[in-house]
């Protein structure tokens, strides 16, 4: 009984981490067609952020604030990964719109770069992060323990949803986002600067990517390998849910945690990874545009 | 094999096409004859695309029947066996295959069988040869048919397209605007090219251009919303008051865009 | 007059660098230490990987991150022969030992003879790819999408592998070779020989790539690649042309994969996984897709510079490799070999000899979806 | 016409590319044609394998190779283990070198992937033509690197505890093997934790064989299985895996997880409420280092087992501990496998300067029942399966992120890797491979 109400928790929470990192993949996948390898790096440059964070608060502020750098943390997280989705928008991926596969292969030389760097930066071991205080325990319902990290990421996931819709359907720049991602001509001819567009959805999906990396500081490993444990499913949930609909991809994190988690449950860990990618690779076939289609007329 | 002249090569009857509910297409019949160059008009949103995108596949009737010579049932069919029974279709855009040439272009259309293996051992015939040279000549090509197709003009491109097109001598030819975008001389060549292609086989074009129309004295159909509004020649058309209606009361949009249906 | 002795000129010259390079691969024995010629050896194998993966993205339009699988399958059928030649009859292989398997499964009974297991490894990939391609392609699977759903293949194969320890070895793979055909896998001349072979088959398969890729045959894989939909309504089934290459290509890439695994004596499910995927196809982008010999080039030159970095500058190659990739994906479309092109095309420009339309082909990269 | 000329160049650039590899490879064997002279021990010049690795010195100095991956997703542990070994390299060069000769390291990257390790064994043995290789991490890079090593008669240095059922002439083992870690460890658990066993491990080689002989030992000694778990290599959610622990209510969680797994596993393990005080776990893939990474405040409490911790008072540990910190930084830490390489350069350098030589073979010989004050303790080499004796010890994390020590076996424990002297463990190796 109350470990299948745990498991429901779980794949919440699994869901929730899932639609974070896929959160920022499906702003620049979704929505620019920028197949962007690099993405599970600028997760990783979230999550050093938040170290680095940590060592400051520790070097230089009071041990009472210690327990604030996580609040700084993560817009720092945003602001870091946004500068650096910004140089890469503006260096790189700004030759290769309108060739996604191209933009593949030129974002993984970027994240094998970007790995080395936090190697040569940060040491090639994994380094701690310590949570903060208040972020540590749990919720006891029933016998078990709502950890309190994994609701606040479910908490930030919502936050962070939320900000994106009213930033995309709300205000004067997403509506320009918009204007700019269904018609590039008739954009720029309504005066848009599709460049300035272009360079600000990028690194705001980049900078998404940089919170996820600092939320998932608080329960995973911090290292230059870190973006490659998450870039796979960050993709599949996007293709899941059907490129370029924000709903889309909170159903496809919300499928693939809730399959994940039970198909782990019953069989384990590697089979059930095995079972949801192939359910993915069979529903694919049945609906290659994922759960939430986008319909056009056009022929290709 | 030969069939009189008024046969039915294409009828279709009770088509329903729906897109997420909204009916393109509710209810038409159509019946295409050989011989004939046969008009389908209407306003913008009458579902004339729709109608074509039914009669080579591309399009999935939700009911009723689509009839190739009494027999075949091309519902069922798709797009590639549609083409290979002899329904040929142009596309509004020039849809050619710009990374090959000119002549490659027909040579692919050319092509007899068309299975992966037929292709793979296929041997380049004397008559094969001969049949682009015609074409070329008939399309006004010649002169660059070694020349990338994606570096033509627009209006080569749309002869080029219709020249893939007959090379495969179809017995159904469907135009969607073949003369959209040209420049009055092209105009004037296209419908010298569609009088010439008429023979022997039938001919749909979804038209706007109503000048265009005019000049050919072929059977027109007049669809408004999805539905058939009426059938008869130009001068029929034109003295039909429901005609004048739906038409004239949409006729700037119709005018104005022009371009996707 | 002047054309046709260009035309001759151009044929011999043609004719003597496919000589040369032909010589060159000959020789390179002669002035090769054994490890080099094995590296050489162990390139060329990635080269007819390279060539697969050119005749279907190049060519047909086909990005597959999938091709470490087929890659690997080969490899593993050749080593599961190798495994048992080096384990020797009423045997198990060690790494069944240690997993408390106590009899030989059956699936690993058909590959105690050479014959079969060399047939499997190509014919196996061969059929895992038309199965693929038969869902994918005619679901009208393609692009991105295509490219993604091989990107979940890979995982679900590689976790499989290494779940299923006792039958495949696990992270380990299959190692400790010892004899092919009762031939000293560590003896020079073997090895030379299994070098020459490796030769042959990049030769061979360039041969069987040309093939494709010229005349009405190829003129169709282009056309599918530039437009499938429009392809459709010719008549075509494109669906059976991508099916068709691309189970040639996923071929090619078990043939490869058993020269791999002949020569270096390992395989493991590391080299089946998403980086060697995507790898191979950075072979070809920087190569130069849509020419065989930009694809068959890249591997060569990839990996030969992947080596020799990684032996000169072990802690920052990745910096310089990471930003070749970069630079030249980005500003050289049609790869190194499009810039050679191009170059050329220069050259002759200034004899007044190349066409208005011929340089913006190499230069302009399309879009290949 | 296009088309033909650009099949020209493209000729023309393989060409050029195959003449930068025969370049290459020719650069490489002019340069070691030209170095050949006998080192000062050899005296005897190549034995029979003129080709195959024979050790050779370079006038100034000895090459030895250092292999481990720098880059992927193994530098995390294997780049600490390198550092060790070059500062042993350093130490003995500044004290005189080896044989009157300088040790010079030939280092290269294994890039976490078997296959790179046996190409970058095979080039040291060949192409530098070094006197012996210190490296390798993981299980399957050593079974990588091992055809390679017996077929050139070359010489490993593998620094890591492993799972045992091998023992390659050419390698020498210097971490433990499953009897000096892991029994031990099962054993003390029996008699102090519980008999109520839950094994949980990454999914390859290592985990699934020690939990092979941790069942046969629970059987042998009346422990209980309350489940086996895998996961694969970088998972990194375990709130199910944690779901089905505290459904089947074990007394101790074996973990064998690897790398970064295991600082999910901890830190989501301490987010579900589950402290070291209701659940004992016990680690053996968990050192110093992977502690830093896991957060010690997270660690704290739970148990490991190793042959040796940062925190044994010995002065032979205080100089090592102090010179590493002195040379890489003071927030560095050590742990078993980077003591096991440093350890290992000073053995192979003992064999060589007893041997008078750096030949293989010779050295091979002049190893056996070596002796070396090493910061773990004595430890001696195993004439017959050239591991190690070595002291089993287990430790309690800290919260500083040092262990403290529980218990140690005493004696150092002779290395079996095929558990031949055990009763219960008769039928798992299966003969030796």
């Amino acid at each position: 009984m109350s470990v299948w109400l745990v498991q429901m928790f779980n794949s919440l929470s699994v869901s929730s981490i899932l639609l974070l990192i896929a959160l920022g993949l499906a702003i620049t996948f979704g929505l620019m067609n920028v197949i962007n390898m690099a993405h599970g790096e600028l997760i990783m440059i979230g999550a050093y952020t938040a170290y680095v964070m940590q060592n400051l608060f520790a070097d230089y502020l009071p041990a009472s604030w210690f327990g604030a750098y996580f609040a700084v943390a993560i817009p720092a997280a945003f602001c870091v990964s946004f500068l650096v989705g910004l140089a890469l928008e503006a260096g790189l991926i700004r030759f290769l719109y309108g060739r996604p596969l191209d933009s593949l292969l030129a974002t993984w030389g970027v994240g094998m770069v970007l790995q080395q760097l936090a190697r040569t930066i940060f040491g090639a071991p994994n380094v701690g992060v310590k949570s903060p205080e208040w972020l540590n325990g749990g919720l006891s319902l029933g016998g078990s323990v709502l950890p309190y990290k994994r609701l606040f990421i479910i908490g930030l996931v919502i936050v962070t949803l939320i900000a994106m819709y009213l930033y995309i359907y709300r205000s004067a720049a997403g509506r320009r986002m918009r204007a700019v991602m269904q018609n590039r001509q008739m954009a720029a001819c309504l005066g848009i600067s599709t460049r300035r567009v272009d360079a600000m959805t990028f690194a705001i999906g980049s900078g998404i990517a940089g919170v996820a990396g600092c939320a998932l500081s608080l329960i995973g490993p911090i290292g230059p390998s870190l973006g490659t444990y998450y870039i796979v499913d960050a993709f599949m949930v996007v293709v899941l849910g059907g490129v370029g609909k924000l709903l889309g991809t909170v159903a496809g994190a919300l499928g693939m945690g809730v399959f994940n988690t039970y198909f782990e449950f019953w069989t384990n860990a590697s089979l059930g990874k095995v079972l949801v990618f192939a359910c993915i690779v069979a529903f694919l076939q049945w609906k290659p545009q994922g759960l939430v289609a986008m319909r056009t007329r056009s022929l290709d | 094999m030969p069939w009189p002249a008024e046969e039915v090569v294409l009828s279709l009857e009770k088509i329903t096409v729906e897109f997420d509910g909204f009916r393109a297409v509710n209810g038409m019949d159509l019946s295409l004859r050989k011989n004939e160059v046969h008009f389908l008009i209407g306003p913008n949103g009458a579902g004339k695309t729709t109608m074509l995108d039914v009669m080579c596949g591309k399009a999935r009737p939700a009911s009723g029947r689509i009839l190739f010579r009494d027999r075949i049932d091309l519902s069922k069919k798709k797009e590639h066996q549609i083409a290979q029974l002899g329904i040929g279709r142009k596309f509004q855009a020039p849809s050619i295959f710009s990374e090959l040439t000119v002549e490659e272009n027909l040579a692919l259309s050319l092509q007899k069988k068309k299975g992966v293996f037929s292709v793979l051992f296929a041997r380049r015939k004397e008559e094969d040869a001969r049949a682009i040279e015609r074409m070329l000549s008939t399309i006004g090509l010649g002169e660059v048919s070694g020349r990338r197709a994606g570096g033509l003009s627009h209006g080569q491109k749309q002869w080029l397209e219709i020249g893939m097109l007959l090379i495969q001598e179809p017995a159904v030819v469907l135009l969607d605007e073949p003369v959209a975008g040209m420049t009055d001389a092209e105009t004037e060549k296209t419908g010298e090219l569609l009088r010439r292609i008429s023979v022997d086989r039938c001919v749909l074009v979804v038209e706007h251009d109503m000048e265009f129309v005019r000049q050919f004295a072929g059977k027109v159909t007049i669809m408004h919303e999805g539905k058939l509004l009426m059938e008869g020649t130009m001068d029929e058309v034109q003295a039909d008051a429901r005609v004048a209606e739906v038409y004239l009361g949409k006729r700037r949009d119709a005018d104005v865009v022009g371009a996707p249906a | 007059m002047l054309l046709k002795n260009a035309t001759v000129r151009r044929k011999i010259v043609i004719t003597l660098a496919y000589a040369a390079v032909v010589a060159l691969l000959a020789c390179a024995p002669m002035f090769l230490s054994d490890f080099r010629l094995n590296l050489l050896g162990k390139f060329l194998a990635y080269g007819v990987v390279a060539l697969g993966l050119d005749l279907i993205w190049g060519y047909t339009g086909i990005l597959s991150l999938g091709h470490g699988i087929f890659f690997g399958i080969g490899a593993y059928c050749m080593a599961m022969y190798l495994k048992l030649e080096a384990t020797g009859a009423g045997r198990l292989p060690d790494f069944m030992q240690w997993s408390g398997v106590t009899s030989l499964p059956w699936f690993w009974e058909p590959f105690r003879f050479f014959g079969v297991a060399l047939l499997l490894s190509v014919l196996l990939p061969m059929l895992l790819a038309l199965l693929l391609g038969f869902f994918t392609f005619r679901n009208r699977i393609r692009g991105v999408y295509f490219t993604i759903l091989t990107q979940a293949l890979v995982l679900i194969v590689v976790t499989l592998m290494i779940g299923q320890q006792a039958y495949t070895g696990g992270t380990n793979g299959i190692t400790g070779f010892r004899h092919v055909l009762g031939f000293s896998l560590a003896s020079p001349s073997v090895k030379n020989g299994l070098y020459y072979i490796s030769a042959a088959a990049l030769v061979g398969s360039f041969l069987l790539c040309r093939r494709l890729v010229r005349g009405p045959f190829g003129k169709v894989l282009q056309a599918v690649r530039d437009g499938q939909n429009r392809l459709r309504f010719l008549g075509y089934d494109p669906a059976k042309y991508q099916m068709f290459v691309f189970t040639v290509s996923a071929g090619l890439a078990g043939l490869a994969g058993v020269l791999f695994v002949l020569q270096v004596g390992i395989i493991s499910p590391s080299m089946m996984d998403i980086v060697p995927s995507i790898e191979m196809v950075l072979w070809v982008a920087i190569g130069g897709r849509g020419s065989l010999i930009g694809a068959a080039a890249g591997a060569l030159l990839i990996n030969a510079s992947k080596s020799g970095l990684s032996e000169t500058y072990p802690d920052f190659w990745t910096f310089l490799l990471g930003g070749l990739f970069i630079v030249v994906v980005v500003f050289l479309p049609k790869g190194l070999f499009g810039l050679l092109a191009r170059l050329g095309a220069r050259m002759k420009g200034g004899l007044g000899d190349a066409m208005a339309g011929g340089r913006g082909r190499a230069v302009v990269g399309e879009d290949h979806r | 016409m296009k088309r033909k000329r650009t099949k020209r160049f493209g000729i023309l650039a393989l060409g050029a590319g195959l003449l930068l590899l025969a370049g290459c490879g020719a650069n490489n064997s002019a340069n070691n044609g030209a170095s050949p002279s006998a080192s000062g021990g050899s005296s005897q010049p190549a034995s029979s394998s003129a080709a195959s690795g024979s050790p050779s010195a370079s006038g100034d100095g000895i090459k030895v190779g250092i292999l481990h991956s720098l880059s992927g997703t193994m530098a995390i542990s294997e780049v600490s283990v390198r550092d060790a070994e070059l500062m042993a390299i350093d130490e003995i060069n500044a004290a005189g070198g080896v044989l009157g000769k300088q040790i010079v390291p030939v280092v290269e990257d294994g890039a976490s992937d078997w296959p790179t390790f046996a190409e970058k064994a095979r080039k040291l043995l060949t192409d530098d033509k070094v006197a012996t290789v210190f490296g390798g991490w993981t299980s399957a890079s050593r079974k990588a690197m091992l055809p390679v090593f017996e077929e050139l008669n070359g010489l490993l240095w593998y620094p890591v505890q492993y799972e045992g059922m091998e023992k390659s002439p050419n390698i020498f083992y210097t971490g433990a093997t499953t009897n000096q870690q892991i029994v031990p460890a099962v054993d003390w658990l029996l008699e102090n934790k519980g008999k109520k066993f839950y094994l949980l491990g990454s999914d390859y080689v290592f985990p699934r064989t020690a939990n092979m002989i941790i069942k046969a030992q629970l059987k042998a000694k009346g422990g209980e299985l309350a489940g086996e778990e895998y996961t694969p290599l970088g998972h990194t959610d375990f709130s199910t895996i944690i779901s089905k622990i505290q459904a089947a209510k074990p007394d101790v969680v074996f973990n064998t997880l690897n790398g970064d797994s295991n600082v999910a596993f901890f830190k989501q393990l301490k987010d579900a409420g589950i402290t070291s005080d209701k659940l004992t776990t016990m680690s053996v893939s968990v050192a110093e280092e992977e502690a830093r990474g896991i957060g010690a405040d997270v660690l704290a409490g739970h148990l490991t087992a190793w042959n040796y911790f940062q925190s044994i008072d010995s002065p032979e540990n205080k100089k090592f501990v102090d010179a590493y910190k002195a040379k890489y930084g003071a927030d560095r830490v050590t742990d078993d496998p980077i003591e096991a390489g440093y350890t290992a350069v000073y053995l192979w350098k003992a064999a060589v300067e007893k041997a008078g030589s750096t030949d293989v073979d010779k050295v091979k010989e002049a190893a056996k029942g070596l002796e070396f004050d090493a910061p773990e303790g004595k430890v001696k080499i195993d004439g017959d399966n050239q591991h190690l004796y070595k002291v089993a010890r287990i430790g309690e994390a800290q919260p500083d992120g040092q262990f403290k020590e529980l218990w140690n076996s005493g004696d150092a424990v002779k290395p079996d890797p095929y558990l031949e002297t055990y009763d219960w463990a008769a039928g798992l190796s299966g003969g030796n491979g």
